[in-house]
């Protein structure tokens, strides 16, 4: 080979490896599940958050992990817990609970913490404290808790011997599940993340493994912008 | 009279020997490889399946790592079948002799890719291997600056962070242990030893040929979710992992047979083929640091091998030797790991110490300065490594009341450390210092290291370690130790050898713009880290104090230099070995040493023409009447350029 | 080869010269640096002085610090006298010999011996300050050898979970919150554990570090002296979150640590109740918390 | 470098060679005793370090074992295999080839059934892997026990066949027990590292049969 043409090899050869290098960075690396913004409410400084938390996604590379669907403005559900959020307001979250309970590994995530008036609506009634032990062995399913707001939300479970139990995501309503709704504020911009303290990875030692360590199923960010 | 063994192993050699057989694609390569490891993996993953598919832990995670494991297993199997590599024992189970007949190589760049038995060929395997391993793990650390550049904004997950940061970490330590061994110990301690051949040729080509496929399997991760426990990867955090974590356990795993297999070839050379007169003390410094090198992998890679074993088995077979409900205890794994896991620090320092002593008399002009404190600071450095494992584990409230003694093992560390400096100063002494590329990496080995080993002290004394312990501050240390000391003198070492290596000259204008924009930069992004540790950022974190932004911004800036110069380093390196190919002068640095002696650069298949008979040592620079180091015939000697073999 | 003679400054007589020039630029230097380092420097040091711990490890690495610029100081004068001196210049026979020498058992043997001296020293100081500062804030595992004087200490028990720490009081009812307040001038016992994988327990301002492991009580000790505001990080990667578990924690005057934790006490007294028994480690229940990874038919508690 | 040649002395570079060759099974061998040691080491650690933590009283709660019957056929099997050996070596010293291919061959035959005894007795366990401390260990244990055996095996299988095929070559000179040839040396040195290597197996396997049957 001529020195030219060695010299064209080896420059072809270093652009190759750059385009592979960027491949590999934008798409893989960066990758990640998409955001959905709650939906705004008529009342200024109030949206709307919806959300379901499923026993199994049923979709996706994992579709046996739990995970939670956020439902975008045009009632559309989203595999994904990443959800942006105004800043300085007043999140309404309704919050559908589909899987079947179990313990806390710490009995401490059962108070209700954060949320306006330290209160959740469970099925409708207004609760401080989720007792795990009560609700005849349905347990609690999964928590809601968000570090950097403090804010922490037990949810029961439904009984998985459920006629109607939700086997796969997206669930809807006909099917057995229990009614979560509460109130929280938003505080200045940044991300907070959030996850769930109850060990539901199942198959996973601890119970903390696959979806309690990946976005997109038990591990999130709420973008307040 | 004896039987002539020569010709009666020659008559036994028809077939089997790869780079003989077969045609084309189908003669055996990494092609080859690669497709059997593919069909290996593929037939691996689908018995996982059928054994494993019905476990509950199984169905209710939908992660099958039996399977996993059992396709890393056979793709290692189908690479090796694939190039070849089985059929020498496979000859040997039929009951014929050893084959100690090399080949005749072929010219041409294909040889390059097969498994070959010539230490030279491994050697350059090795040297491009290694610095393809080195720059990808590179990458990885300019993502992980990429996202500290910012205390809350991410530009990655925070898993996805992690991944990154256990990548780099395994790839950096498990790849680097073998980035002298495998290039310089290789190619130049035959030669330094006036032999023609290594002991086990096979098994170096073998230990070789490990890395590519530990490399892919490791890399594989990432795309499979990685793992995100790091590079110690502590049970049950391990044990939760996702199948990223099964490519850590192969990619670590294929990497410590491939140190055993190298270590046992390059120990068994180093004892059993010097040439006559090559008596202990004639050594080079090079040997002993291999020697100590070689014994301290043999004594501690099998733990590293039984820990990832053990965690293996916790992920696939459920036992629970990690996990404490069952009977076991997490701080099994930290003590199998770290057993491994120190030795396994100074297996990188302990290259380096060699190279840097091996260089810096060709270009001192002076005998090395205490020749003997040189080597026993090497072997002191290894037999000491295996007895401070603990004091990575000072915070972990295993045996507390052990500390005193880790702790003096520890700091005991610096005397054979203290060796290696009293070395260097005492051969700078009333030298004629040349400040040449190479020499200029190896007094940079000097000035880092200096701080990686003073910071030792910090990091060794258990109430300093309550504070420094897990942050930023040893990341520095170990970074300092490791890349500002092996990476240094590696980088020191391809400036020295190229000539020999590949007969090629390197400009020395280009390698001193990269050794100053190198030092610098390495010491802007490192330095600081200190303060960060100090401040209290702990390691692999994705989030940090709003307080430590302008530092770590420095840092990762810093960062982007070093991977800037570093990248002009790669450029320049091969395009002067590829486009522009100045042929190299004969033993350009003036060395006495025998790797330089001889017939033409490359060195010929055979090295040497006849076995050398070594006369005396190889650092007499200022004894005028020393004699050559060896009795040799060298063709060519007097002509200047010596290149032979390729196309100028 | 042709034969070389040695230059003056290389000859091997001359060498108290260059070694007197070194020394003393080594004695005037060092004397300044570890002076800035131990003055100027020093009282900056982290980690602080809000606990007996802080102010003892801030101590340790100010010496640590003063000790390092003299050898710092001496190789880096070596290695710049020398190649300044040394080093070949243009026009000179790049390969003529250098001095003869190729050891000198006087440098070597003090070379040894100060090394050796200094070795020892600083393991025998580095354990006197890890003894007498009842473990200096450092893990002591379950069963410590090295504590306080005082039996009046106050209990707090880390529990590290993914990805979270909450703090358990005994002496106050057992009750268990997500932050941290501590009295001032109060000896502290922290009981530190995991409820899943290893974590590490560091509270930075408090000089105190301790691995939470799962099934294993991690005892440090530390006593605050000074009020104000500290942050506790997790130390050791326990996955997705590690580098989000962090929290802030507070050293309070004693009265208003008192109106704390009884103001707590009172809010908690509902989840209190539903708390598990207070211990020193909580095992995961088989079938729930353990996350269903062993199959059940091998639950060894079973049939016990 | 100037040549000096006629000081030069005279190097047979075959010998030389072939020299090196047998110093190289004699540090091969060796270092596969440093290799085994080390990881059997690993193991007993683990061991050691289980049983004396005894995590919730789980090491071996029903002081359970894997079958004696079975661990001592196994140990049985191996430690005849090794003293074959031996005996197969001291015949071939005296120069009887066919003395040391029985016993090799029976050695090699004993030493297989033992490693697939090992995997047989892991395949019918009266306890889970996972169920208490012991069990982990001693399914840990038992691949790596018949994985060692087998390479050993292979090891021992390459130096029979390889006795079979130079037999003829060597039969005028004494066989391959007496023959001065390097051929004969070779093999002669690779063999004395096989044995001694199978020998310190043969200790360990005693090591171990008494911490997971006896202890």
């Amino acid at each position: 080979m001529s020195k030219g043409a060695r010299a064209g090899a080896l420059l072809v050869s270093f652009a190759a490896l750059l385009g592979l290098i960027v491949f590999a960075v934008a798409g893989y690396l960066r990758s990640t599940p998409p955001t959905v913004s709650a939906t705004p409410s008529s009342t200024p400084g109030v949206v709307n958050l919806v959300m379901q938390t499923d026993g199994a996604v049923g979709v996706g590379p994992h579709p046996s992990w739990v995970g939670y669907f956020i439902q975008d403005a045009n009632g559309a559900w989203h595999q994904t817990t990443l959800i942006q959020l105004p800043t300085h307001s007043t999140v309404h979250v309704t919050l559908y609970e589909y899987d079947s309970g179990g313990n806390l590994r710490n009995t401490v995530w059962s108070k209700i913490q954060g949320t306006v008036g330290n209160i959740a609506y469970v099925n409708g009634v207004a609760e401080n404290i989720v007792n795990p032990n009560s609700n005849t062995g349905n347990g609690i399913a999964h928590t809601f808790n968000v570090p950097g707001l403090g804010i922490n939300v037990p949810m029961y479970g439904v009984s998985s011997t459920a006629k109607n139990f939700c086997n796969a995501g997206p669930c809807n309503l006909s099917e057995a599940h229990t009614t979560i709704t509460f109130q929280f504020h938003t505080g200045g911009v940044g991300s907070y993340r959030w996850q769930c303290f109850v060990p539901c990875g199942l198959g996973y030692v601890d119970g903390n493994g696959g979806p309690m360590q990946n976005i997109g199923y038990m591990a999130g960010f709420l973008k307040v912008v | 009279m004896a039987i002539d063994f020569s010709k009666e192993t020659e008559s036994g050699s028809s077939s089997g020997t790869p780079g003989t057989s077969g045609k084309g694609i189908f003669s055996p390569s990494i092609i080859t490889g690669a497709v059997a490891g593919g069909i290996g993996y593929l037939f691996g993953h689908w018995m996982g399946n059928a054994i494993a598919g019905g476990y509950p832990q199984v169905i209710g995670s939908g992660q099958n790592d039996v399977a996993i494991c059992l396709g890393y297993a056979f793709a290692v199997v189908g690479w090796f079948a694939g190039l070849g590599a089985l059929n020498y024992p496979i000859k040997k189970m039929l009951g014929y002799e050893p084959d100690f007949s090399e080949p005749e190589l072929k010219p041409g760049w294909t040889k390059y890719f097969q498994y070959t038995q010539d230490h030279k060929i491994v050697g350059i395997q090795y040297l491009f291997g290694m610095l393809v391993y080195f720059f990808t793990a590179g990458l990885l650390a300019l993502a992980i600056r990429t996202e500290l550049l910012s205390p809350t904004h991410h530009i990655w997950g925070p898993s996805t962070y992690l991944e990154i940061v256990g990548e780099h970490g395994t790839m950096m330590m498990m790849m680097m242990t073998s980035v002298v061994l495998g290039p310089f110990g290789n190619f130049m301690i035959p030669l330094m030893i006036g032999s023609k051949k290594v002991a086990f040729p096979r098994l170096e080509a073998a230990s070789f040929w490990f890395t590519p496929i530990s490399y892919v399997i490791l890399l594989s991760a990432l795309w499979q979710g990685g793992f995100q426990s790091g590079w110690t990867s502590y049970a049950p955090l391990s044990i939760q992992q996702g199948v990223g974590q099964d490519a850590y356990i192969f990619g670590f795993g294929l990497q410590g047979l491939s140190m055993v297999c190298a270590s046992t070839n390059i120990v068994a050379t180093i004892i059993n083929y010097r040439a006559p007169g090559m008596t202990w003390n004639r050594l080079n410094i090079m040997g002993w640091s291999m020697l100590s090198l070689g014994f301290t992998m043999i004594l501690s890679v099998p733990v590293l091998i039984d820990g990832l074993y053990v965690l293996t088995l916790d992920r696939t077979a459920q036992t629970s030797m990690l996990y404490g409900p069952h009977g076991g205890s997490s701080f099994l794994w930290e003590n199998l790991f770290w057993f491994f896991g120190h030795p396994e620090v100074y297996l990188l320092a302990i290259p380096g110490f060699g190279m840097v002593a091996e260089i810096i008399p060709v270009f001192a002009r002076k005998p090395i300065f205490g020749y003997k404190t040189s080597a026993a600071g090497m072997i002191g450095l290894a037999v000491l490594s295996f007895f401070v494992w603990q004091h990575h584990l000072f915070q972990s409230g295993m045996n507390p009341d052990m500390r005193p003694l880790f702790m003096l093992t520890t700091e005991l560390i610096s005397i054979p450390t203290g060796f290696i400096y009293l070395v260097g100063m005492g051969t700078l002494w009333k030298a004629r210092i040349r400040l040449t590329v190479p020499m200029l990496f190896m007094l940079g080995v000097y000035f880092n290291f200096l701080f990686g080993g003073l910071t030792g002290v910090y990091v060794s004394d258990v109430p300093i370690n309550v504070t420094v312990h897990g942050s930023f501050f040893v990341m520095a240390h170990f970074h300092y130790t490791i890349m500002g000391g092996v990476i240094f003198a590696f980088f020191g070492a391809i400036y020295y050898y190229t000539p020999l290596v590949t007969g090629f000259q390197l400009n020395q204008k280009w390698g001193k713009i990269h050794f100053w924009s190198m030092m610098i930069s390495f010491n802007s992004t490192f330095l600081p880290l200190f303060a960060v540790g100090l401040l209290g950022q702990p390691r692999r974190v994705f989030e940090y104090a709003q307080r430590l932004q302008t530092l770590n911004d420095w840092v990762s800036i810093s960062s982007y230099v070093l991977g800037l110069s570093l990248t002009f380093f790669v450029v320049t390196f091969l395009w002067q070995l590829v486009v522009t190919r100045t042929p190299a002068v004969r033993n350009p640095w003036g060395s006495r040493s025998l790797e330089w002696h001889v017939d033409s650069y490359p060195p010929p298949q055979h090295n040497f023409k006849t076995v050398p008979v070594v006369m005396a040592g190889p650092y007499e620079y200022a004894d005028l009447d020393a004699l050559p180091m060896a009795d040799i015939v060298v063709e060519n000697a007097d002509k200047d350029v010596v290149r032979t073999g390729g196309k100028a | 080869m042709a034969n070389f003679v040695l230059d003056e400054s290389r000859s091997e007589e001359s060498t108290k010269g260059h070694l007197t020039k070194i020394l003393v630029i080594w004695a005037i230097t060092s004397v300044i640096g570890m002076a800035l380092v131990w003055f100027v420097l020093g009282p900056h040091l982290p980690p602080g002085t809000m606990t007996d711990q802080a102010q003892g490890a801030q101590f340790d690495i100010r010496l640590v610090s003063t000790l390092v610029v003299p050898v710092l100081f001496f190789v880096w004068l070596f290695f710049g006298y020398s190649i300044m001196k040394w080093r070949v210049r243009p026009g000179e026979d790049p390969l003529a010999p250098g001095a003869n020498i190729s050891g000198n058992s006087k440098a070597q043997g003090a070379w040894y011996i100060i090394t050796t001296t200094l070795v020892l020293g600083l393991a025998a100081f580095g354990t006197y300050f890890l003894v007498v500062p009842a473990g200096a804030g450092g893990a002591e595992g379950s069963s410590p050898i090295w504590r306080p004087a005082t039996k009046n200490i106050l209990q707090v028990q880390v529990i590290a979970q993914q990805w979270r720490f909450t703090y358990r009081w005994p002496q106050f009812g057992g009750m268990e919150t997500t932050s941290l307040e501590l009295p001032n001038n109060t000896e502290i016992q922290f009981n530190v554990t995991s409820l899943d994988v290893i974590h590490d327990f560091w509270a930075y301002g408090l000089g105190v570090k301790a691995d939470a492991n799962p099934d294993y009580n991690n005892i440090a000790y530390a006593k605050t002296q000074q009020t104000g505001k500290f942050v506790v990080r997790c130390d050791e990667l326990c996955g997705i979150w590690h580098g989000a578990m962090y929290n802030y924690g507070h050293v309070v005057s004693q009265a208003q640590f008192q109106t704390w934790a009884s103001n707590m006490e009172t809010q908690n007294a509902a989840l209190t109740k539903l708390l598990p028994k207070y211990s020193l480690t909580y095992t995961p229940s088989y079938s729930g918390a353990g996350g269903g990874y062993y199959n059940t038919a091998t639950d060894p508690n079973a049939n016990l | 470098m100037s040549e000096i040649t006629e000081d030069r002395p005279v190097v047979d570079e075959v010998q030389l060679y072939h020299e090196a060759a047998l110093g190289s099974h004699w540090w091969g061998a060796r270092i596969a005793i440093g290799l085994v040691m080390t990881l059997f080491g690993g193991i007993a650690f683990a061991y050691f370090y289980l049983r004396s933590l005894n995590s919730h009283g789980l090491w071996d709660p029903h002081g359970q074992t894997a079958s004696t019957l079975m661990g001592s056929l196994i140990l049985t099997l191996v430690l005849l295999s090794a003293i074959l050996n031996a005996y197969g070596n001291f015949r071939l010293k005296k120069g009887s080839t066919i003395d040391w291919q029985v016993a090799n061959i029976t050695a090699l035959l004993a030493g297989l059934f033992a490693a697939g005894f090992q995997i047989w007795e892991l395949s019918r366990l009266n306890f889970f892997p996972g169920a208490f401390g012991y069990a982990g260990v001693y399914v840990a244990f038992a691949p790596v026990y018949s994985g060692v055996i087998i390479l050993s095996m292979y090891w021992l299988e390459t130096l029979i066949a390889r006795s079979l095929r130079n037999a003829r070559a060597l039969a005028s000179d004494g066989g391959v027990g007496l023959s001065s040839s390097m051929m004969a040396e070779n093999f002669r040195s690779n063999l004395e590292g096989f044995s001694y290597y199978w020998a310190f197996m043969a200790i360990v396997s005693v090591v171990f049969f008494v911490l997971f049957y006896v202890l």
